[in-house]
């Protein structure tokens, strides 16, 4: 059951990966995308990471897809065509990638995982209890730091995104 | 004998030519024309009082004429190849500054009246000036070096005076190809200099000519291809004569060369210059006779020979009077060249030399007298045609009786000058190679036909339509005609083989009065043949040309060399060689230089693309570098 | 303040006076009492090089010896003999004579005088070092220059012109550093020390394998700008786009830099390489010899005419050169000295003709004896001159060469020999083909009857240049002497 | 840990997921496509990192805090790539790659 589960997941997931990265209409790109990102939270509900899910949902599929479809609304037209790169080119980066799939699948197949068969669920309150540790392997520094970048993200996007304004202002004035 | 003061024959014409060069614009030309005149003049009288003092006074010693020379050094090539400038005085130098002082003399007198009220006038005198100033350093040269120095001088004066009228297309043409001509055979005259100098060590003549001279006695000492190497330098050096002197085949200049002003054509092209070839032969015949056993002087005489043929045939069918005396001019530049070429060394067998030197200058007189009676009568008529011309001894009787001399001068008529001369050419040639004597006969017969062709053709037979009634010429034309003149009838009697001879020692020369008769008569015969064709109008002359046909046609068309030439110059050498050459320079040379420099921008074009400043280019090498890395590590490691 | 260095110190002082100077008549005058002074030292030094030379059996007199770069032995050191001082008195006079055909120079007049006076230290540099480096360094002094001349004040596609030109004259650099370099660091072979100077390198023997190697290095580098075929392409595009006194200079002075950097490195300092390489050299400079005079016949701008001619010219000077005796040598320098005279006043002339008819199309012109009969005058004494007539420096040059060249029995230079010697023929050609149709004929244009007539500073540039040309050609003795004496260490050397 | 897919699975699932990614970095001329495509790499690395967690380390949690911390990244850097796309198109019209090249020089 589970596998199945996972291969269609799996499945749906690269189709959808692939439809994001050639589609050409934007909005519809995003969307894939967000098909992408669901996937990927179902796989979390998989291995049993509840609360990893939830936050990929939350955050990816419901902020950054919600963010990204803004923009493009902005910045498109809905009807607008993507420029794609030249065929040359793409059939250059396919196979490229196709490549580099090959080395990495080559390279993880030929390690042998320590796989450790044990059914333990992760529980939330551990994850917050391990963030806000300061003890030995507390994460308390990192989520500061985080804490302070995104803080900085969010005042360097209000001003990135309002200076032209102002200095249209400023420009204005005299 | 105290020679310095003959310095001074050459050194007067420089400084004239140097003062109306310089001051061209600032001289009123009757200044200018009384400057050159008397430069020259001063000149010829010192030559004329070289000559006495050197053949009746000081010149001889112990009966052999002394060879005298006064030479400073100019350049040194080597320890002892140089080049010395100076004067050596011996019988044909001094010979020839008679010649060439008396010709100049009267043409720089005639010219004053000649080119009378033209705008060139001074420059005239200027390059008049100059050109004798190089002939007399030609002729008094000490070296082969300092003649070819000279032998070019006179070769550029003689191109400045040939395109004098310079905006005449073909004027410039002739000027042009004039010294083309001339150019190409000094190019064998140079290699045949260097030769000598590299074999011989020297460019003197005294040490060249000295029979008991080490150029002489070794000459067998290099050979290259089957010929001796001072052999091949002699026949280089006469191919140098041969296009001054305009023997066949490099005489095709000398008839174009009449583009120029008519004493132009006396002086340069009759008298002296063209001379040059013959005194260059005669100053190195020493040379010529020893090396080689004569081998050289064998073609000499049939060069001359076949020249003084072709050159009298030529003249029988053209209609421009200047032309037929060019090409009359040639001829006898061809018997003098074939007197040289019989000619022994010592004693009595040297005739051929002496008669030689003797037709020069007898040959100078009657032919510069024949050209300034053509062009006093181009003055009254304006045309250089046979046929705008006829009936003009009523007009001019000074110019009929002159140029009448001079004719007869030429054809060889006893008791005029050119009779002496021309029969002991035949003298010589008759002891020494019947073939060349049949031809000389023969040539002598067609000079006389074709000199009376014109002399009846101009002054006899009737009147042409004339625009102004024709005159005679002022008296600064005609008293040179009639010094001339007197010069033709007298100069012959000159005991010339006293003087005059290879060995420098004299003879006496007995007039061997068989052929004598028989060259007279071959000359009568000519005459007389010319009276009845042309002494009246008639069709005879053209019943003729038509009964020879295609040879006339080729004859009046100077059987076409001209054509040759231009083919060989125009199409094989402009078209075939220096065009695509300067293509070729073009294209290819500058192509492939230009082509390195295209190729680095190219390339560099194409390796800008690698530095696109896109970041997508970027991550695309980036990655697919980590892509074959990773390969690298993954199959090539282990 | 020795005599030598004053060569360069009084040009730095002119362009320091450049600097200062406000409009074109102050540029001017400034330019022309500059290199006036700078023709008279260039005669004093004439006169006390006699002097000296009477007393002083050295190479080189007026020695002077200052260490520039210690580690690597690099000094300022300069020194003449009768060679360098005759080029010296070259480049004073077609200096001068470049300033006074630039007279009326509108454009930026201050700026191309300071650039012709940069060149001129190049050349006066390069012809008084004795250290490889130094030379070098004023090679590329003067060779700089001639980009910013021909790019700024040429005309035609000057830009592609000057870019070619540059480029490959910095390409043949490149190779000829090698060669210094290559020479430098064999110089120590017998266990001396390195060096850059010339007079002990010669001392030095060089191995012999690294003589075969440099010498082809270090000849190509001089050659190309003694326009050696097949590398003389530049020249004709960039004599065509120069203004008219940067093509005096540039034919008149640059390109001998080539000859006598052959001459004094490449011959003196690798005489065994010479000896090797000497038959493919001999080939490429009688091709270009007789090929240049081809090619010349067939143009029809003027410049190309004479770019062609140059070729054909300077040829002949690696030609001789390559004879390796020293009538062939004396002859060589002596043309140097001719041809830069000769075409210096020839681009004069044509500058002036441009000037005037707006064309350099033989063509298009057609009588101009008639309308401007001073300039024509001198134009058929400059082709005269060219043509190797005597009297002219050109005839003495060209014998020397041919006289030289047949000291050697070898057929093979015999057949070069000879080969060249058509030269003149050609030449005649090609400059009475000139003379025919632009000075003689008709006059072609209407307008052209109403020309100026030449002003004295043209005048005066033209006698400057004409009066070496027959002063050589009358009286070739003093300074064949001169040369000729300088030689005998170059030819001991040899043996 | 998932009954019957192995770790091999999974990490050729990220893997694929990662060189669409990829792929799409590569190509696309667009920069929200562009961005789109980066979370697509950054979204395979935090499934890798939370699989290696599950599959070999169960008892630590190292590798699920990173991914957190990945995804608060990643929304960071979504903010800012944003406003400046936004504001670029303020300036030039365009989200065009090739319109930006003009800070090349």
């Amino acid at each position: 059951m589970e596998r199945i589960l996972f291969y269609i997941l799996a499945l749906s997931m690269v189709g959808f990966a692939i439809a994001a990265v050639s589609s050409r209409k934007m909005l519809r790109s995003v969307i894939y995308l967000l098909f992408v990102l669901v996937g990927v939270a179902g796989l979390f509900f998989l291995i049993d990471y509840n609360f990893l899910a939830a936050i990929q949902l939350t955050v990816y599929a419901g902020g950054i897809i919600v963010l990204i479809i803004f923009s493009v609304l902005l910045v498109h037209h809905i009807e607008l065509k993507l420029e794609m790169a030249k065929p040359k080119r793409r059939i250059l980066t396919g196979i490229l990638c196709l490549l580099g799939i090959g080395v990495f699948i080559s390279t993880i197949y030929s390690h042998s995982f320590d796989v450790v068969g044990e059914h333990t669920t992760t529980l939330t309150s551990d994850i917050g209890k391990r963030l806000l540790s300061v003890e030995d392997g507390g994460f308390i520094l990192p989520f500061e730091v985080i804490s302070v970048l995104l803080l900085a993200a969010m005042i360097g996007a209000i001003i990135i995104a309002k200076g032209k304004k102002l200095n249209e202002k400023t420009k204005d004035l005299p | 004998m105290n020679i310095s003061y003959i310095i001074l024959i050459p050194v007067i014409p420089l400084v004239v030519f140097l003062l109306l060069g310089i001051f061209n614009r600032k001289i009123k030309p009757s200044v200018s024309g009384y400057v050159g005149v008397f430069g020259l003049l001063v000149s010829a009288v010192l030559s004329f009082y070289a000559a006495f003092e050197y053949f009746f006074v000081l010149g001889k010693v112990d009966g052999v004429f002394q060879t005298l020379s006064e030479k400073i050094v100019w350049m040194n090539f080597t320890d002892s190849l140089h080049i010395d400038m100076g004067i050596l005085v011996d019988p044909i130098s001094v010979m020839m500054l008679v010649v060439v002082s008396t010709v100049s003399l009267m043409v720089h007198i005639y010219s004053r009246g000649y080119m009378h009220g033209d705008e060139g006038y001074t420059k005239f005198f200027a390059f008049l000036s100059l050109f004798t100033f190089s002939m007399y350093g030609l002729v008094l040269a000490t070296n082969l070096f300092q003649i070819y120095i000279f032998w070019e001088l006179v070769g550029v004066s003689s191109y400045l005076l040939i395109g004098y009228y310079y905006t005449k297309t073909s004027a410039i043409a002739a000027a042009k190809k004039a010294f083309i001509v001339t150019r190409f055979a000094d190019f064998g005259f140079l290699i045949g200099i260097l030769i000598i100098g590299y074999y011989t060590g020297t460019f003197d003549f005294e040490t060249l000519n000295n029979p008991e001279g080490s150029a002489i006695l070794n000459w067998a000492s290099y050979s290259f291809m089957g010929l001796s190497a001072l052999t091949w330098a002699l026949i280089l050096i006469f191919i140098g004569g041969a296009g001054k002197s305009a023997m066949f085949p490099l005489h095709i200049w000398l008839p174009d060369a009449m583009e120029g002003p008519t004493p132009v054509s006396a002086l340069i092209h009759a008298a002296t210059m063209v001379v040059a070839g013959v005194f260059l032969v005669a100053r190195l015949f020493p040379m010529y006779y020893f090396v080689d056993d004569g081998f050289v002087l064998q073609i000499v005489a049939y060069v001359g020979a076949f020249s003084a043929l072709f050159a009298a045939i030529i003249a029988i069918t053209q209609t421009d009077i200047k032309r037929v005396l060019a090409f009359s001019t040639m001829s006898q530049l061809g018997y003098m060249m074939l007197g040289l070429g019989v000619s022994g060394f010592e004693g009595h067998s040297g005739v051929g030399y002496m008669a030689s030197m003797f037709h020069l200058f007898t040959h100078a007189m009657f032919k510069a007298l024949l050209f300034l009676g053509a062009g006093s009568v181009i003055h009254a008529v304006h045309s250089n045609f046979l046929k705008d011309m006829g009936g003009l001894r009523k007009y001019m009787p000074i110019t009929n009786i002159t140029f009448l001399i001079a004719a007869l001068a030429i054809a060889g008529v006893p008791p005029l000058a050119g009779f002496w001369s021309k029969d002991e050419i035949l003298v010589a040639a008759y002891e020494h190679n019947r073939l060349i004597y049949y031809i000389g006969v023969f040539v002598a017969g067609l000079t006389a036909f074709y000199m009376f062709r014109i002399y009846f053709g101009i002054f006899w037979g009737k009147d042409r339509l004339y625009h102004h009634k024709p005159k005679e010429s002022p008296l600064s034309m005609t008293f040179p005609l009639l010094v001339l003149a007197f010069l033709s009838i007298t100069v012959g009697f000159i005991p010339f083989s006293e003087f005059v001879t290879p060995d420098k020692m004299g003879f006496t020369a007995h007039l061997n009065y068989p052929l004598a008769a028989i060259a007279s008569a071959v000359g009568l015969i000519g005459i007389a043949t010319a009276w009845v064709f042309y002494k009246k109008e008639n069709q005879l002359g053209d019943i003729w040309a038509n009964r020879f046909g295609m040879l006339y046609k080729w004859t009046s068309n100077k059987f076409y060399f001209d054509e040759i030439y231009m083919f060989i110059a125009k199409k094989i050498f402009f078209k075939r060689v220096s065009e695509p050459f300067a293509k070729f320079d073009r294209k290819y040379v500058d192509g492939t230089m230009v082509g390195i420099g295209n190729t680095t921008v190219a390339t560099s074009r194409k390796i800008k693309g690698l530095q696109s400043g896109r970041v997508q280019d970027y991550a695309f090498a980036f990655i697919g570098g980590a892509v074959i890395i990773g390969l690298i590590f993954i199959y090539l490691w282990t | 303040m020795d005599i030598l260095s004053l060569f360069i110190i009084v040009p730095v002082a002119t362009i320091v006076a450049l600097l200062f100077s406000k409009n074109l008549r102050q540029a001017r005058i400034i330019a022309m009492s500059g290199s006036l002074l700078q023709l008279g030292m260039a005669i004093n030094l004439v006169f006390a090089y006699l002097k000296e030379r009477a007393v002083s059996d050295d190479i080189m007199v007026f020695t002077k010896d200052v260490v520039w770069f210690q580690p690597f032995n690099i000094h300022y050191s300069i020194g003449v003999d009768g060679i360098s001082v005759a080029l010296l008195l070259l480049t004073s006079i077609v200096v001068l004579a470049g300033v006074f055909i630039s007279w009326k120079i509108f454009d930026l007049p201050k700026e191309f005088f300071i650039s012709l006076i940069v060149l001129s230290i190049g050349v006066y540099g390069f012809f008084i070092s004795l250290d490889l480096f130094t030379m070098f360094v004023f090679f590329e002094v003067a060779v700089i220059p001639m980009y910013l001349l021909i790019g700024i004040w040429g005309s035609g596609p000057r830009e592609f012109s000057a870019m070619k030109l540059t480029l490959m004259l910095m390409g043949a650099s490149a190779v000829l550093l090698i060669g210094i370099l290559g020479i430098y660091f064999n110089s120590g072979a017998d266990g001396g020390v390195l060096s850059f100077n010339i007079l002990e390198i010669a001392k030095a023997n060089i191995p012999i394998e690294a003589q075969r190697l440099f010498f082809p290095l270090t000849f190509v580098g001089f050659a190309v700008i003694g326009a050696l075929f097949p590398f003389h392409t530049w020249s004709p595009d960039g004599h065509a786009s120069a203004p008219t006194a940067v093509s005096m200079l540039h034919a008149g002075v640059l390109m001998k830099l080539g000859g006598y950097g052959v001459f004094r490195v490449a011959m003196y300092l690798l005489p065994e390489g010479a000896k090797e390489w000497s038959w493919i050299f001999i080939i490429l400079s009688v091709i270009g010899v007789v090929y240049g005079a081809f090619s010349a016949i067939k143009q029809t701008d003027l410049k190309y005419i004479n770019a062609y001619s140059s070729v054909s010219h300077l040829g002949l000077v690696l030609f001789a050169l390559l004879m390796l005796n020293k009538t062939a040598w004396n002859g060589a320098i002596i043309q140097s000295l001719s041809h830069g005279f000769m075409t210096a006043l020839f681009f004069a002339l044509i500058g002036m003709i441009y000037e005037r008819t707006h064309t350099r199309n033989i063509t298009e012109l057609g009588g101009l004896l008639k309308v401007i009969p001073f300039i024509s005058t001198i134009y058929v004494i400059a082709g005269l001159a060219s043509l190797g007539l005597p009297g002219f420096s050109g005839f003495v040059a060209e014998m020397n060469i041919f006289v030289g060249a047949f000291q050697d029995e070898s057929l093979f230079i015999r057949i070069a020999t000879i080969l060249s010697v058509t030269v003149i023929v050609i030449t005649a050609v090609y400059i009475l083909r000139v003379v025919g149709i632009m000075l003689m004929g008709p006059v072609r244009n209407e307008s052209f009857l109403k020309l100026n007539k030449v002003t004295w500073f043209e005048k005066l540039g033209i006698l400057l240049l004409l009066l070496p040309i027959v002063g050589i050609g009358v009286a070739p003795l003093w300074i064949s002497d001169m040369i000729l004496e300088s030689l005998q260490p170059f030819i001991q050397g040899l043996l | 840990m998932i009954e019957g897919i192995s770790i091999y699975d999974i990490l050729t699932l990220t893997t694929i997921l990662f060189f669409i990614g990829v792929y799409g970095f590569l190509t696309r001329k667009n920069l929200i496509s562009i961005l789109i495509s980066v979370e697509m790499i950054l979204n395979a690395s935090v499934v890798n990192f939370v699989v290696i967690n599950k599959y070999l380390y169960p008892d630590i949690l190292q590798g699920t805090l990173f991914s957190i911390f990945i995804i608060a990244v990643a929304a960071a850097e979504t903010a800012l790539a944003v406003a400046i796309i936004i504001n670029l198109y303020r300036q030039i019209s365009s989200v065009e790659v090739k319109d930006t090249e003009v800070m090349k020089f």
